[in-house]
């Protein structure tokens, strides 16, 4: 049996959030992940670049030695099998029995993968949400030209774009009536939808895949709307959901995602939970929801080590953050794109040739979101004005210039307490 | 820790601190040639905001808890020991996590450049390995940035 | 513009650019405070408009690649011995305008500086010079009225004791002194920064007579105040928060002028230490409308006395005219504690360059004259004398001391320290260093962190000269180098120069 | 040691010059009781090499007890020619009671001696002017005489005590003022090495004003600032030395000022302001009059290095600048208080004093006469 003080499941982001977390207060005793990768910790937001041919090293997330350097056990490629939660024990698929004084669930979330005709027996029918699936695809780069993505929102456009650029002959088919709409407001969406197309990437809104034709190798796919896409591959894309596979039969609640408090602890004492598994607060509507984005991932990881090493500390709630890196010309957007009633108020600017965009959402003065096209300097200076909640109704023409955005237009107290003081980013302890 | 400390009231808008960031963090070490053979042009860590009679230089402010770190999907930046929060250009991808993610607009895109990535203040790390001053600071010639403590920290050392 | 009157063509200044070293990073545009500087976006070049330069040398200087050079047009107005270029200029300005001719600075007319025909001794062998490392060295100055006799007692323990109260006395740790600067003429930064550097040399500042801003009132009690001609800003709380009160007649640079500080720049602070409406212009009459004559002179003194109950000592400043020596004279007998006498090289925000290059007399003969005459009426003991206007080292502050000054102001020198160069466009009031300027973009050009630091060194500087100078003289206290001219010898002047400054021919 | 060196260095070289300052030295017997010049002129000749035989005086004190209530003036003329010159402004100012040459012997060391008179005199009232006191009417006449009569210089002025000085060597001055055949209870000699003014009969020490008299080792680097300070007062600076300041500048704060003696050397050689800063801490009123002495009379500070020699009727006062530039000595036996430049000085006339001490820099050594002495 194994022991030890504290136990990760997941060696991810949310993971190495706990760790940084737990080592700020306690620095000596034991900690351990468990992850069913044999690749211990890596940047699934990367994973296109590893499609497109970079080494698997490169996708390390904080270097080979970050464990060890941080005195951390692991158990790389060993998948937990089981909790109980009475005795304070973990099951491995090998058989392993690992004890944990305190637990994090950092588990992550499965793709969401509809049920689809003729999906089954087929080589070529690929997902794309971890390193195995990236590596999938890779390997079977060569076995074909064409492919349909199922899936218009973050991960689908960038698997498009990313087999765009190996030559292949992509089709995306949306459900939605336009691409990224949730991170997207439409006019930004048409935006991103032209780049995409001038790359030759082909976009079939408002429709869906029924069913795939072919018998072991793809022929093609048919819609919903009669349409036919002769394709060698599909890829769906649609989205991850928060993994309850291992909170089956225990006490922990899960509904469409992990209950933890304010203190990323769940409904066990000692029992904690971080990432893309938990439902955790959004802090552009105050609702709690799944939310699977990388830096919250790392917040609330962070937190969850800093609780669980006894400092109580609360999260602060996490902010709805996209960023298109990879298209030619940058998209960066956060909190709420698309006013969904008549209380929000939208101002944007662009220039006819598309390639500047920006759209501010408020409510009460205050800034929700934005979505920035083109000029993306500062853009953080937003993000920041989103989560200090300070009235902007004053200065929010100003915002819209395609000048980089500055603190020019900060109240200056606001100004002199980050430019003499102690940063005050530092709400985690 | 010790910073780089804006004052605002004093800032000229001489742009000297953009210079001397850019060429401390060029190969040349030499102004003209940075701006002009390695087109670093644009590519200052310390970002001159002017809106007369107003000015002040800002650059990152080696948060604690960095917000650009968190946003990091590469591991690229990273806080060191020392507190310097590194962002190493190398491993930077370029996903623009940290642009959007900096509350004081420290993280800065090079977009246009060759290389795809961002770029942000380092604190001119090998000029205090070197017992130096940033340069940003040395080359303010009206003490609008100062290198020292923050106000916080120096008020705790001394109660 | 394609069509300029043909005299404006032959500007002063050219500004030359090395297009190669220019890196654009547009400092030089921010820094011209006379839109002599633009970025064209388009072409990604940077243009100067040589005729609005005025050769402040901003840009030059903070260029980061040292891409500037200002540098004065070769191509000038032909000029013959008596007809020197300026006045052509002048000629083609007031042809222009026909105004009157406004400058700063100093006279800069060639006139003879008699500092410059001073020598000063030192000790060989017989007696030995004094190492100022190694052995004291006294500055320390005090400034104030002293009477005919101190009254002493001896105790039987061998002690002195003291009978009689002394007159109040300005103690200076070096005989150098902040000259009157108004705030209004000068921005606040500055003045901070002298009363910063006051208060750390142990001396005095002067706030000219533009009143006591609120933020500089824990300076005061190294401070001078001054009641000048338009009594800005005083009040009760002024005179009584200073050190001394200065009464202000004249003014070297502008004797005989008043002064004039046009409503624009009289922003809502300067109009508050003021006390006068903002926006309104703030005129300070030629004369004191109500000193007419010496006799109101000493009323305004007794009056200022009993004001401050006879602990402050009261200054009254002059500037270097003909007959300074007899007023000299008149006002030491009006009762004043302390005469300051301005010379004709002194500084000025604003005059009409008619008066400042033509009207007054230089402060060394000026000083010589006065403490001849209060010798010879045997009251010099009884006041104190302060030289300014046209204080330029350490050596001018030991000649002038040597001539009969107790102490000096310096202003201009201060200005240098904290990097005024001399284009004499104070009167503007868009000083690009920041000085002579309360406009904010520019004003903050002047940190006081690193203005008064500036000032403390040069003084700090100049007083080391002087303790070297006074050492390799063999005198080891500047009380004993007052009015000690033999130790002064003069260079190329005639006898009668010599005589007038009281000095021998070198040789003798 | 360092003499040995010297004397050698005269033979090899027949090297006229001379490496060291002016000698001085000075008792007094603070019983009054008064001694011949043996003793003064034994002690000032061992200091000959000190002096480069251009100048040599002394000062006594009790001389003429028969005459003790009159003012003796001394009077130095270039030649006799001058002498009716001379009476017309003291017959103005006094009546003479006597007069007389003063006697000198023939001396072959001595060339073209001046002519020396002594004039008994007592002030005539109706000359003082309003308020002023006998002693300040001598000072005008004094002044009177070595302004305005050509060749004339009154050399002491004082009651019951007498300056004798020339141009030569100690001995051969005593010899030719017959020093050693007058008695006096205070005894100042000086030789001379004269450097910024030429070695003439009046250049030689001691200088007196009344009774004050002073001889002096050193350089007055403040005289121009003294100088014009004590002319604001009345007094005229003609003898072409430095040292006549310091007589003035005591008889000003003394005479004119009242001030208490110790208070006047305050004056004078004041202490450093650092030093009045520090004793601020232990005696408030101490300091606070150090610093008004400093304040008011800062133009009679004394700078450059000095010893001087200060007497008058009722004692003997020595004292050096403030950074000890120039050696002073003294000692004590019995009631006699000696001070002189050199140790060897004093010793050659007591060899075995009780006391013998450096004085420290800038601090009097004042040796009074008991009351009723």
């Amino acid at each position: 049996m194994i022991r030890s003080e504290y136990v990760i499941v997941g060696a991810n982001v949310a993971a190495v959030g706990a760790i940084d977390g737990i080592r700020r207060h306690d620095k000596k005793s034991s900690i351990l992940t468990i992850s069913y990768e044999s690749l211990g910790s890596y940047s699934k937001a990367m994973l296109a670049e590893y499609i497109e041919g970079a080494n698997a090293q490169w996708l390390e997330y904080r270097g080979k030695d970050y464990f060890k350097k941080m005195g951390v056990d692991c158990l790389f490629g060993r998948k937990v099998t089981g909790i109980d939660i009475e005795k304070s024990m973990l099951a491995t698929d090998n058989g392993d029995e690992v004890s944990y004084k305190k637990l994090l669930l950092g588990v992550g979330g499965v793709p969401f993968k509809p049920v689809i005709k003729g999906a089954e027996g087929k080589e070529l029918v690929f997902t794309f949400t971890d390193f195995l699936d990236a590596e999938k695809i890779r390997e079977a780069l060569k076995k074909f030209n064409s492919a349909v993505v199922i899936g218009a929102g973050f991960t689908g456009t960038e698997i498009a774009y990313t087999l765009n650029k190996l030559n292949k002959k992509v089709t995306v088919v949306e459900l939605g009536d336009r691409a990224l709409v949730k991170a997207l407001d439409p006019k930004s969406s048409e935006i991103a939808e032209k780049l995409m197309k001038d790359e030759g990437i082909e976009f079939y809104l408002n429709d869906t895949v029924e069913e795939i034709a072919g018998n072991k190798e793809i022929t093609g796919v048919s819609l919903k709307s009669g349409k036919f896409i002769s394709c060698e591959a599909v890829i769906t894309a649609i989205g991850v959901v928060p993994n309850g596979e291992l909170m089956k039969n225990t006490p922990l609640k899960f509904d469409r995602g992990l209950d933890v408090d304010d203190y990323m602890c769940t409904n066990v004492p000692d029992v904690y939970g971080a990432g893309d598994v938990v439902k955790a607060l959004d802090i552009s509507d105050g609702q709690k929801r799944s939310l699977p984005l990388w830096p919250l991932a790392f917040q609330q990881g962070l937190v969850a080590g800093i609780n669980m090493a006894g400092v109580r500390y609360p999260y602060a709630g996490g902010l709805p953050v996209n960023s298109l890196k990879f298209l030619k010309v940058p998209i960066l957007s956060a909190g709420i794109t698309t006013p969904p009633d008549a209380s929000y108020e939208t101002i944007s600017v662009s220039d006819p040739k598309g390639t500047f965009y920006r759209s501010l959402v408020l409510k009460d003065g205050r800034l929700k979101g934005f979505v920035t096209i083109g000029e993306i300097d500062g853009a953080g200076v937003l993000t920041g004005l989103i989560r200090s909640r300070i009235d902007i109704s004053g200065i929010k023409t100003r915002l819209l210039g395609k000048k980089r955005i500055g603190l020019m237009q900060m109240p200056r107290e606001w100004r002199n307490r980050i430019f003499t003081r102690r940063d005050e980013t530092d709400y985690n302890d | 820790m010790k910073k780089v400390i804006i004052v605002e009231d004093f800032c000229i808008a001489c742009y000297n601190c953009e210079v001397a960031c850019i060429a401390v963090h060029s190969k040349s070490q030499d102004p003209v040639k940075a701006y002009k053979r390695e087109g670093l042009r644009g590519r200052s860590n310390a970002v001159v905001e002017v809106e007369s009679p107003l000015a002040f230089s800002v650059m990152c402010r080696h948060c604690k808890h960095p917000w650009c770190m968190d946003a990091c999907i590469s591991g690229a930046i990273q806080r060191l020991d020392n507190g310097i929060v590194y962002l190493d250009e190398e491993r930077c991808v370029g996903c623009w996590g940290c642009v959007v993610g900096c509350p004081y607009g420290a993280a800065h895109p090079n977009i246009a450049g060759k290389d795809k990535h961002a770029f942000k203040c380092d604190l001119c790390i090998e000029r205090l390995d070197a017992g130096l001053r940033p340069a940003c600071v040395e080359a303010c010639p009206n003490n609008a940035l100062l290198y020292d403590e923050t106000i916080e920290e120096r008020e705790e050392v001394h109660t | 513009m394609l069509y300029k009157k043909p005299q404006i063509q032959f500007y002063p200044y050219i500004v030359q650019r090395d297009d190669y070293k220019c890196v654009r990073c547009l400092g030089c545009v921010e820094q011209c405070s006379y839109d002599a500087t633009f970025y064209d976006e388009e072409l990604d070049v940077l243009w100067n408009k040589h005729e609005a330069c005025v050769g402040c040398k901003r840009c030059e200087a903070m260029c980061p690649t040292d891409a500037l050079k200002i540098v004065p047009n070769p191509s000038r107005p032909y000029e013959h011995a008596s007809w020197k270029w300026d006045l052509v200029m002048d000629a083609y300005l007031q042809a222009n305008t026909g105004s009157i001719i406004i400058t700063g600075i100093g006279n800069d007319k060639p006139y003879r500086v008699y500092f410059d025909h001073l020598l000063i001794d030192a000790c060989q062998v017989t007696n030995p010079s004094i190492d100022p490392l190694r052995e004291p060295m006294e500055l320390r100055t005090f400034l104030g009225r002293k009477g005919e006799k101190i009254e002493l007692a001896e105790t039987e323990s061998g002690k002195i004791e003291l009978k009689t109260r002394l007159a109040p006395q300005l103690e200076l740790e070096t005989p150098i002194m902040f000259s009157a600067m108004s705030y209004g003429s000068i921005n606040l930064n500055f003045q901070e920064s002298m009363a910063r550097a006051a208060v750390k040399l142990g001396t005095y500042w002067n706030t000219g007579e533009g009143g006591l801003h609120k933020k500089l009132y824990p300076y005061a009690g190294r401070g001078i105040v001054q009641v000048a001609s338009g009594r800005f800003g005083v009040s009760r709380d002024y005179l009584k928060a200073a050190a001394a009160v200065e009464i202000k007649i004249g003014q070297g640079a502008k004797p005989g002028i008043g002064g004039h500080l046009p409503g624009e720049k009289v922003n809502a602070d300067i109009a508050e230490t003021r006390m006068i409406p903002p926006g309104s212009d703030a005129i300070s009459p030629a004369p004191h409308h109500d000193i007419y004559s010496i006799e109101d002179l000493k009323q305004l003194i007794y009056a200022i006395k009993e004001a401050t109950r006879y602990e402050k000592p009261v200054f009254v400043k002059i500037a270097a005219v003909h007959n300074v020596a007899a007023i000299a004279s008149g006002i030491a007998r009006a009762g004043a504690d302390i005469i300051v006498v301005d010379g004709f090289r002194g500084g000025t925000g604003a005059t009409p360059k008619s008066v400042r290059d033509h009207v007054g007399i230089p402060v060394e003969v000026a000083i010589a004259a006065v403490d001849r005459r209060l010798r010879q009426e045997g009251i010099r003991n009884e006041v104190s004398i302060v030289a300014t206007g046209g204080i330029r080292s350490s050596a001018d502050v030991i000649k002038i001391i040597a001539l009969g000054a107790d102490a000096a102001y310096i202003a201009t020198v201060a200005m240098l320290a904290i990097g005024c160069t001399l284009c004499q466009t104070c009167n503007t009031g868009r000083c690009a260093w920041g000085i002579t300027t309360n406009d904010p973009r520019l004003a903050r050009r002047q940190n006081p962190d690193i203005a008064s630091e500036q000032l403390y060194n040069l003084v700090t500087g100049w007083s080391h000269e002087m303790k070297e100078m006074l050492g390799a003289m063999g005198i080891n206290s500047i009380e004993s180098l007052k009015g000690n001219r033999l130790r002064l010898r003069s260079i190329g002047l005639t006898e009668k120069e010599s005589e007038i400054l009281g000095v021998l021919p070198v040789g003798e | 040691m360092r003499q040995t060196t010297m004397i050698e260095g005269y033979k090899r070289y027949n090297d006229p010059r001379d490496t060291s300052g002016c000698g001085l030295v000075g008792f007094i017997n603070r019983d009054g009781k008064r001694v011949d010049g043996s003793n003064i002129i034994k002690s000032l000749c061992l200091m000959k090499d000190r002096g480069n035989g251009l100048g040599a005086g002394f000062a006594a004190y009790g001389i003429y007890p028969d005459m003790a209530d009159y003012y003796a003036i001394h009077v130095m003329m270039d030649k006799p020619e001058v002498k009716p010159h001379v009476e017309h402004v003291l017959y103005k100012f006094f009546n003479v009671h006597r007069e007389e040459e003063i006697p000198t012997r023939q001396n072959p060391n001595i060339k073209n001696p001046p002519v020396f008179w002594r004039y008994f005199v007592e002030p005539k009232n109706e000359c003082l002017l309003q308020g002023e006191e006998q002693d300040g009417l001598v000072v005008r006449a004094v002044m009177s005489v070595n302004n305005n009569v050509s060749g004339a210089y009154v050399i002491s002025s004082g009651k019951n005590m007498g300056a004798f000085k020339g141009v030569g060597e100690p001995a051969d001055i005593a010899d030719f003022f017959n020093i050693e055949d007058y008695k006096a209870y205070i005894w100042m000699g000086h030789t001379r090495f004269p450097t910024n003014t030429p070695g003439w009969w009046g250049g030689a020490h001691p200088f007196t004003i009344l009774d004050w008299a002073i001889v002096h080792n050193g350089e007055i680097t403040s005289y121009g600032t003294n100088r014009a300070f004590l002319e604001m007062y009345g007094y005229k600076c003609t003898l072409l030395t430095d040292t006549e300041v310091v007589a003035y500048a005591l008889d000003y704060l003394l005479r004119q000022q009242k001030m208490p003696l110790r208070a006047a050397f305050y004056a004078l050689a004041s202490p450093f302001w650092k030093d009045i800063d520090m004793e601020s801490a232990e005696d408030r009123e101490f300091a606070e009059a150090l610093k008004a002495i400093r304040i008011q009379y800062g133009p009679l500070l004394l700078n450059g290095p000095f010893a001087i020699l200060f007497g008058w009727r009722n004692g003997l006062v020595g004292f050096n600048d403030r950074i000890k530039l120039r050696p002073l000595f003294a000692g004590e036996k019995d009631e006699t208080l000696y001070m002189a430049s050199e140790e060897a000085t004093i010793r050659e006339i007591c060899a075995k004093p009780d006391r013998l001490w450096m004085p420290r820099a800038g601090e009097p050594v004042i040796g009074m006469l008991k009351e009723g002495a």
